[in-house]
């Protein structure tokens, strides 16, 4: 359990107020309503299909849903397309890797810079003043600031098609990180991963969401209850589109209904060894 | 990753991003700057002259469409309507507009009219661009392929043609294509200008690609999806790379009156359009390299191809007459033969060699 | 004492005898100021330059940090770390202070640090990172002459709170004030001291007792270098690459004598793990680094050969065989005919260039191997290449280096002629005895092992030896690892493994015979390369243990042994052998951390097979249990086949 | 209005015979999903070929006839040698062999017929037109009309109800199910690419016999395209009506916009309507809301 943090603690960061989003006859989500709270780590827990991913793609504005707000920082973001949230800071990971596979490490976390450049495309062409300038300060500080804390030197160059999935998993959220994100959300950044690089990456996810470098609000989806009870502050749990409770990770372990909508596939969400 | 040889190291990040790395690969590129601007030049004659303008021209054309479809993802079939819409604004701006003597004399006009060209074609090619933002893959297609039937056959053909009464070309009297005092008036001349332009759009091309805008380009062709959350705007980048192209293509148009006697709707035919896909997928989609072995292989190949007819119109004279469709069928079997064996074009070939000799004496 | 056989040679370079590394660092650093480089480190992907100026600059904040935080002249300061400009400067830094620097290595043991740091009574303790400080943290209440721990590399370093802790940035800062109060501080300092003053204490590592506490002076030091750098002139415009561990006598040797004598630029790597990729980069133009490094070079050229092309697969043997025949014949010192110096140069041209850039070697002037002996095959293959490998033969009791070979004269089984300043002999008893400015002023804490090696000046190696006809030295392996057979001819295991492991298909070896008849071999076939070659024939297999009992298997790996044998006297040859069902595993103790075999410990585990060995059966039935990574175990039965190998013809 | 009705239903004669290259486009796509711009050849080649009997004397039946066996041939040939291959491969590259089978097939075409307007002599209907009410129309537009629309129906008939055209549809719909019935999805492809030679076929002589043979009879390949997209590419009745409706209109705003824009605003319009109704609804009239990647 990390140490709770006490300057801004209380300051909603992301909200979501009775979001409800149907695929054709399929209800994803139902009146879902989460209180993010900035400097968490806020994880969010269900069976599969309960719609977690779902709640991702509505925060990062891959699906609007048809009813209901999400709040960032209090103003309402729902009409947003996904690129105008990712410069309010909103950055994420997907489940299934979603890098781009034939470019270089260092090109996928350049790419993460792109709302941080701004060099057009006359200085680009000319490769001169500002754009070189630019690529300078910014490599160095993908260098300093993500490589180095992600500890991917030694693949820097690498393809990262050609890369073992644990390491990709990293390089995408080392992409994330180059947004420089104020809320980062991660779906299911440990899974296929073996035990070594969960510890990896866990320790890198309470990195950024408590080093004053970073202080990044975490919006997390995993299925490694052990890990999830470990990292986060507040725990929200969704079954079928449908909320069932939200509290803090003890509260949500022994609440009756979440082990309901567990029954059956103990054996799934059972936490590593 | 690119291969460096051992004792090859930066300490700074300038050299670190610097486009030749290596003293070995700078070197090259002094050797083939020696080449391209002095050596060919003074060895060649009128005929291979001739050619190395067609490939460059095929070069300038073939850069946008690359842009577009291998590195930004967005087929175009219609790039020569770009082309056209280059050729015709300077064309016109050089026929048509009064200008002052001095300019005349320094010889500004038609250096003018290319800037005014690219820009015109860039934003033509932005207006045809506009479906890209709702529609993708085959109905992109269609759209790109519209652009070109409206452009060329229907707005250049049936108006554009007819301003100054003259009727379908334009003819270009000795003399009027002159940049500051260097009348471009021969093949040698065309051939500089072509050199200087296609090392110019070369090298923007490729700066461009290793910047914000060319990454966002390839991220865009890559995974769109991903692409918006990390905040890229996609149809911007789409219509920029449009623009890009056409602007691109602008140049090209532009540049081919110099080498023509008389501008028609006839040399930007939709084939024209389709052959310059053909070139970037012999060469190769998504390399710049690809650029130049496809226009070199395909204007190679024609010109071989012009000479073996040529040797066999003693024995069978109908066939120089058919000249153009056997070069037809045989432009449309390259394609075919390299889609099926050599699907990753020449550029491909050409990296696996370079590999090859790298990795000597070993394979990995 | 009766000296059999003495070899010496003269010096022309005097050290005066009050010179210091660090007075030769104020010089240096004085001399070259910002316009040269004193080391690069790669980090953020580019090799950031450091110049002298503020290599002296950080050494100086360092040194008088470490002062104001209290330490004494003769103090000793611990370090552990990997190779970084940061553990450079510190151990400068601490020898400028006028203490004594005390190197751990990176991967020892608890017990080991508890004791070096208990032992050598530091002070400091400076450490890299997290790890290190976890290590140091743990131990601390063991030791109680430890009063700070000092970091450098803040990661993972948020939560910890504790009162010893400094970081290395603080110490810096401490000094950066006071080198504002008093600019000429660090000048006075290094003043002080005395080319007689200790300057480093090496703890040899103990493969039968506790480490050993090796006291050097700055004379020892300097000496040692001056005196290596007097046969193989270095440039100040080199490249060396530091990625052994500083606490081997080797790196110090470079890092330290050398690189400040000559003043080349010290290239530290951005992670252990790339070490080989930025040596590459730099290509550095001399290096030292024991044999374990250059086997694993040679073996990935010889693996990655045999998954080559055909083309490349033909022109590499040619070339090969032409660079070997060229070799052997400045072995022999035979004059090179013209045909095969121009066969060389396209050989050269055509594959050993290309090869040379693979290794990182392209502009490799002298490179030297040290601390075993390095197999023959090897030796030839570098030299095949032009590359100028030379084996250096010294030990930490003598600032690391004794004897080494010149560039002209190159024996393989020799390990060459002493330094300028030294002298060897040969006791009555055969052991080699050196002496020279660079001998050891005495262990620390323990003057009875003092008096057992030093004797009137002479260092007692323990090693046995003779001087051959050219003024070679010669060096058996270590005493206790020459092994005799019953009717008494001596052979050596760790030479025939070492001839063994040359071939690609072999990954192990381990060679028996000890007061036994002839001699035997277990083998570890390389599962990959022996893999894909059977893949090549079409052989079935589906696991290592099932490969390793082909037939076809036993084929190959004989027809290796048989080449290995072909050079030696019969009674050294190895008459049988078996493959192994698994290959030997640092994680099951049959191996050390640098894949040497831990011969006792095999000897034990696998005694019946030694057995069968000699027993003339053609198959051995076997039942053992294996633990995996995960802690289940698991019974195994095998059938190991036993083969004779063919005579060579 | 009569002038109206006039162009309305000569453009709807115009459009059967686009509706039905349009049906052997779609029928390319749908089984194998080759996005075919070789289409026009493919009708220029089959119009010569009969154009190439008749001249020898034959009926136009037996002409007819005799070029769809050869288009049968050349359909299987050429999915075998050049489309068989790229199963599986990005569209660009399908619609770039298919760009380059159009290369082919037209220099072949030019090398050996020329490039002169050929017609067929003597005349197969009569210059004579028929009225019908008010409306004039000429004879070959009605009878090209009939023929289309016969075929159209004929093959309509043979997707809905003979076994191999069910097999045809369970192979677009979904291979491995196909596979599973034993039906041979490579017969299938092979078929379909037939069906689609023929159709291309009997479409360019019928318009050859309405204005004379020539290259840019090719050009009716092209129009088909903004036809199947107005259908939704997959869907056969889409294909049917799209051809339909772009003859149509095709006529319409030759006869009334070309007053406002003199020139070839009859072979333009069908793209300027194309792209427009794209950006209101790219998936087509009954098309399905997949998104290809190219």
């Amino acid at each position: 359990m990390t140490t709770p943090h006490t300057t801004i603690e209380d300051e909603v960061i992301l909200s979501l107020q009775k979001v409800s989003l149907d695929f054709g006859r399929v209800r994803a989500l139902v009146n879902v309503s989460l209180q993010v709270r900035r400097g968490t780590i806020h994880s969010i827990i269900g069976p599969n299909g309960a719609g977690k991913t779902v709640m991702l793609n509505c925060i990062s504005g891959l699906y609007r849903p048809q009813e209901g707000t999400i709040l960032l920082d209090g103003r309402p973001i729902n009409h947003l397309k996904p690129y105008e949230r990712a410069r309010l800071g909103i950055a994420r990971t997907f489940q299934k890797i979603e890098l781009f596979k034939g470019m270089t490490v260092l090109d996928n976390i350049r790419l993460g810079r792109h709302m941080h450049l701004h060099s057009g495309v006359l200085s680009g062409a000319f490769y001169l003043g500002k754009t070189a300038r630019e690529e300078i300060e910014h490599r160095a500080f993908i260098e300093e600031e993500i490589i180095e804390l992600l500890e991917i030197a030694h693949i820097r160059n690498r393809v990262v098609g050609m890369l073992p999935y644990g390491l990709q998993k990293r390089v995408e959220l080392g992409r994330a990180l180059a947004l420089q994100p104020r809320i980062i959300l991660l779906d299911e950044p440990l899974a296929g991963l073996n035990l070594e690089e969960v510890e990896d990456m866990a320790r890198f996810i309470l990195d950024i969401n408590e080093e004053e470098r970073w202080r990044i609000t975490c919006v997390l989806v995993e299925h490694d209850m052990g890990v999830v009870m470990d990292l986060s502050d507040r725990v929200f749990a969704l079954n079928f589109g449908v909320p069932i409770m939200e509290g803090t990770p003890a509260e949500v372990q022994n609440s009756p209904a979440v082990i309901e909508a567990y029954l059956g596939q103990e054996d799934r969400y059972a936490t590593r060894r | 990753m690119s291969h460096m040889p051992c004792g090859v190291y930066h300490e700074r990040y300038a050299q670190d991003h610097a486009l030749w790395r290596s003293r070995f690969v700078r070197v090259k590129m002094l050797l083939l700057a020696v080449f391209v601007y002095l050596l060919f030049p003074l060895w060649a004659d009128t005929y291979y002259l001739g050619v190395a303008n067609m490939v460059g021209y095929t070069v300038l054309g073939a850069l946008g469409v690359q842009l577009l479809i291998g590195y930004c993802g967005q087929v175009t079939l219609g790039h020569a309507a770009f082309l056209a819409v280059g050729a015709y604004t300077s064309t016109l701006l050089v026929l048509q507009v009064p200008w002052p003597n001095f300019m005349l004399r320094a010889g500004l006009a038609y250096p003018v009219s290319i800037i005014a060209a690219a820009f015109a074609a860039g934003l033509w090619s932005l207006l045809f661009g506009l479906p890209s933002a709702r529609v993708k893959g085959f109905y992109l297609i269609l759209t790109t392929m519209a652009a070109q039937f409206i452009t060329v056959d229907f707005v250049i053909t049936q108006y554009v043609s007819q301003i100054g009464g003259r009727g379908q070309a334009f003819s270009l009297p000795p003399g009027t294509i002159k940049i500051g005092v260097w009348t471009i008036d021969n093949d040698r001349r065309v051939y500089f200008l072509m050199a200087f332009l296609v090392t110019c759009l070369t090298f923007a091309l490729v700066n461009l690609l290793r910047s914000k805008v060319g990454r966002a380009w390839i991220a865009i062709r890559d995974n769109d999806i991903a692409a918006e959350t990390m905040g890229i705007n996609v149809v911007r980048y789409k219509l920029l790379a449009f623009f890009v192209a056409g602007f691109m293509g602008g140049i090209a148009g532009a540049f081919w009156i110099s080498n023509l006697a008389a501008v028609s709707p006839e040399h930007f035919p939709w084939s024209w359009s389709l052959w310059l896909v053909g070139v970037i997928l012999i060469g190769g989609v998504g390399s710049i390299h690809g650029v130049f072995f496809g226009s070199l292989f395909m204007v190679v190949v024609m010109e071989l191809l012009t000479l073996a007819v040529m040797s066999l119109a003693g024995v069978y004279p109908e066939l120089l007459m058919k000249l153009n469709f056997v070069k037809e069928s045989a432009f449309g079997l390259a394609i075919c033969g390299f889609l099926l064996f050599e699907p990753n074009g020449i550029a491909y070939r050409w990296w696996q060699m370079k590999n090859y000799f790298n990795l000597w004496p070993f394979s990995y | 004492m009766v000296i059999q056989n003495r070899i010496a040679e003269p010096t022309s370079r005097e050290i005066p005898p009050d010179l210091t590394i660090p007075k030769l660092f104020l010089q240096k650093a004085a001399q070259f100021g910002s316009n040269r480089v004193a080391m690069r480190e790669k980090e953020g992907g580019i090799w950031r330059p450091i110049s002298w100026e503020r290599y002296l600059k950080n050494v100086r904040d360092i040194a008088l940090g470490l002062c104001r935080m209290g330490l004494q002249r003769g103090d000793k300061v611990a370090m552990i770390g990997d190779n970084r400009p940061e553990g450079l400067w510190t151990e400068m830094a601490t020898l400028c202070a006028g203490g004594i620097a005390v190197w751990l290595f990176q991967d020892c043991l608890l017990d080991e640090v508890q004791y070096i740091l208990d032992h050598s009574d530091a002070r400091f303790l400076v450490c890299e990172g997290q790890e290190e400080v976890d290590k140091g943290l743990s131990i601390r209440h063991k030791c109680p002459g430890l009063q700070k721990i000092i970091w450098d590399d803040p990661k993972g370093m948020r939560g910890y709170t504790e009162e010893c802790l400094v970081s290395l940035k603080d110490v810096m800062r401490l000094g950066r004030e006071s080198a504002e109060r008093d600019p000429s501080e660090l000048d006075e300092m290094v003043q002080q001291g005395h080319g007689n003053d200790v300057a480093l204490l090496f703890y040899t590592s103990g493969t039968t007792s506790e480490p050993k506490g090796v006291l050097l002076t700055h004379h020892n030091m300097l000496t040692m270098g001056a005196h290596l750098m007097e046969v193989d002139p270095c440039l100040a415009s080199d490249d060396f690459v530091s990625f052994l561990p500083f606490a081997w006598i080797g790196e110090q040797m470079m890092s330290i004598s050398c690189g400040l004598l000559l003043g080349f630029t010290i290239n530290f790597p951005e992670e252990p793990e790339t070490a080989l990729s930025d040596l590459r980069e730099i290509g550095p133009h001399v290096m030292f680094a024991p044999p374990r490094l250059y086997e694993q070079m040679t073996r990935t050229v010889q693996v990655k050969h045999l998954d080559s092309g055909w083309l490349k697969r033909i022109a590499f043997r040619w070339a090969m065989a032409i660079g070997h025949k060229v070799a052997d014949m400045k072995f022999k010192k035979l004059p090179v005919p013209w045909t095969w110096r121009v066969l060389r140069r396209i050989a050269f041209e055509g594959v050993h260039k290309k090869l040379r850039d693979h290794l990182g070697l392209s502009r490799i002037r002298n490179a030297y191997t040290g601390g075993a002996a390095l197999g023959p095959d090897h030796f030839r293959f570098f030299h095949a290449l032009g590359v100028n490998l030379k084996q250096i033969y010294g030990q930490t009791e003598i600032a690391g280096i004794s004897v080494v070979h010149r560039s002209d004269d190159i024996k393989f089984d020799t390990v060459g002629k002493p330094i300028p300043g030294t002298e060897i002999a040969i006791t009555e008893d055969g052991e080699i005895i050196a002496r020279s400015p660079s001998v050891f002023v005495g262990y620390y804490k323990n003057p009875e092992a003092t008096a057992g090696t030093l004797r009137d000046g002479w260092l007692y190696s323990g090693d046995r030896g003779f001087i051959d006809e050219d003024g070679h030295l010669v060096v058996f392996d270590r005493s206790k690892d020459v092994m005799t057979l019953v009717d008494g001819r001596p052979f050596s295991p760790q030479y025939l493994e070492t001839r063994l492991k040359f071939s690609p298909y072999i990954k192990d070896a381990w060679v028996i015979g000890d007061r036994r008849e002839f001699v035997t071999a277990v083998v570890c076939i390389d599962y990959s390369v022996v893999g894909r070659w059977a893949d090549g024939l079409g052989v079935n297999y589906t696991s290592y243990s099932e490969l390793s009992q082909k037939e076809e298997t036993y084929q190959l790996i004989a027809a290796q042994i048989r080449d290995a044998n072909r050079d030696l006297p019969p009674p050294a040859r190895i008459r049988r052998f078996l493959n192994l069902y698994k290959e030997f595993d640092p994680d099951d103790d049959e191996l050390t951390r640098t894949r040497k075999l831990r011969r006792a410990f095999v000897e034990q585990r696998y005694g019946s097979l030694v057995e069968a060995l000699y027993a003339m059966v053609d198959v051995y039935h076997m039942d053992t249990t294996i633990t995996y990574e995960d802690g289940r175990e698991a019974k195994i039965r095998t059938d190991l086949k036993i083969r004779a190998v063919p005579e060579t013809g | 209005m009569e002038l109206f009705l006039m162009t309305l239903v000569t453009g709807l004669m115009l459009g059967g015979i686009y509706a039905l290259v349009a049906l052997g486009w779609v029928l390319i796509y749908k089984c194998s999903g080759v996005l075919n711009l070789a289409m026009g050849e493919l009708t220029l080649l089959g119009a010569y070929v009969s154009l190439s009997f008749y001249s020898l004397g034959m009926p136009l039946i037996i002409a007819l006839l005799l070029s769809l066996a050869i288009g049968l041939i050349l359909g299987i040939l050429t999915e075998r040698i050049f489309l068989d291959r790229l199963i599986g491969e990005p569209v660009l590259t399908v619609i770039m062999m298919t760009v380059g089978l159009s290369f082919f097939f037209r220099g072949l075409v030019e090398f050996i017929w020329g490039t002169d307007t050929r017609v067929f002599d003597p005349p197969v209907f009569s210059i004579q037109p028929v009225k019908i009410g008010f409306l004039v129309i000429g004879q070959v537009y009605l009878w090209s009309f009939l023929a289309a629309v016969v075929l159209l129906i004929v093959f309509v008939s043979f997707f809905k109800y003979t076994r191999w055209g069910l097999a045809m549809q369970a192979t677009a719909d979904d291979e491995m199910a196909a596979l599973s019935l034993g039906i041979s999805a490579r017969f299938v492809y092979a078929a379909a690419w037939s069906i689609a030679f023929m159709a291309a076929g009997v479409g360019g002589t019928l318009l050859g016999n309405i204005n004379g043979l020539n290259i840019s009879v090719g050009y009716l390949g092209l129009l088909v395209l903004p036809a199947v997209v107005l259908g939704g590419l997959n869907s056969i009745p889409g294909a049917i009506v799209g051809g339909f409706l772009i003859g149509t209109l095709q006529n319409l705003s030759g006869t009334y916009l070309d007053h406002y824009f003199p020139g070839g605003v009859r072979e333009i319009a069908p793209f300027v309507f194309m792209t427009i109704f794209l950006l209101f609804k790219p998936h087509g009239l009954w098309g399905w809301e997949r998104i290809e990647r190219v």
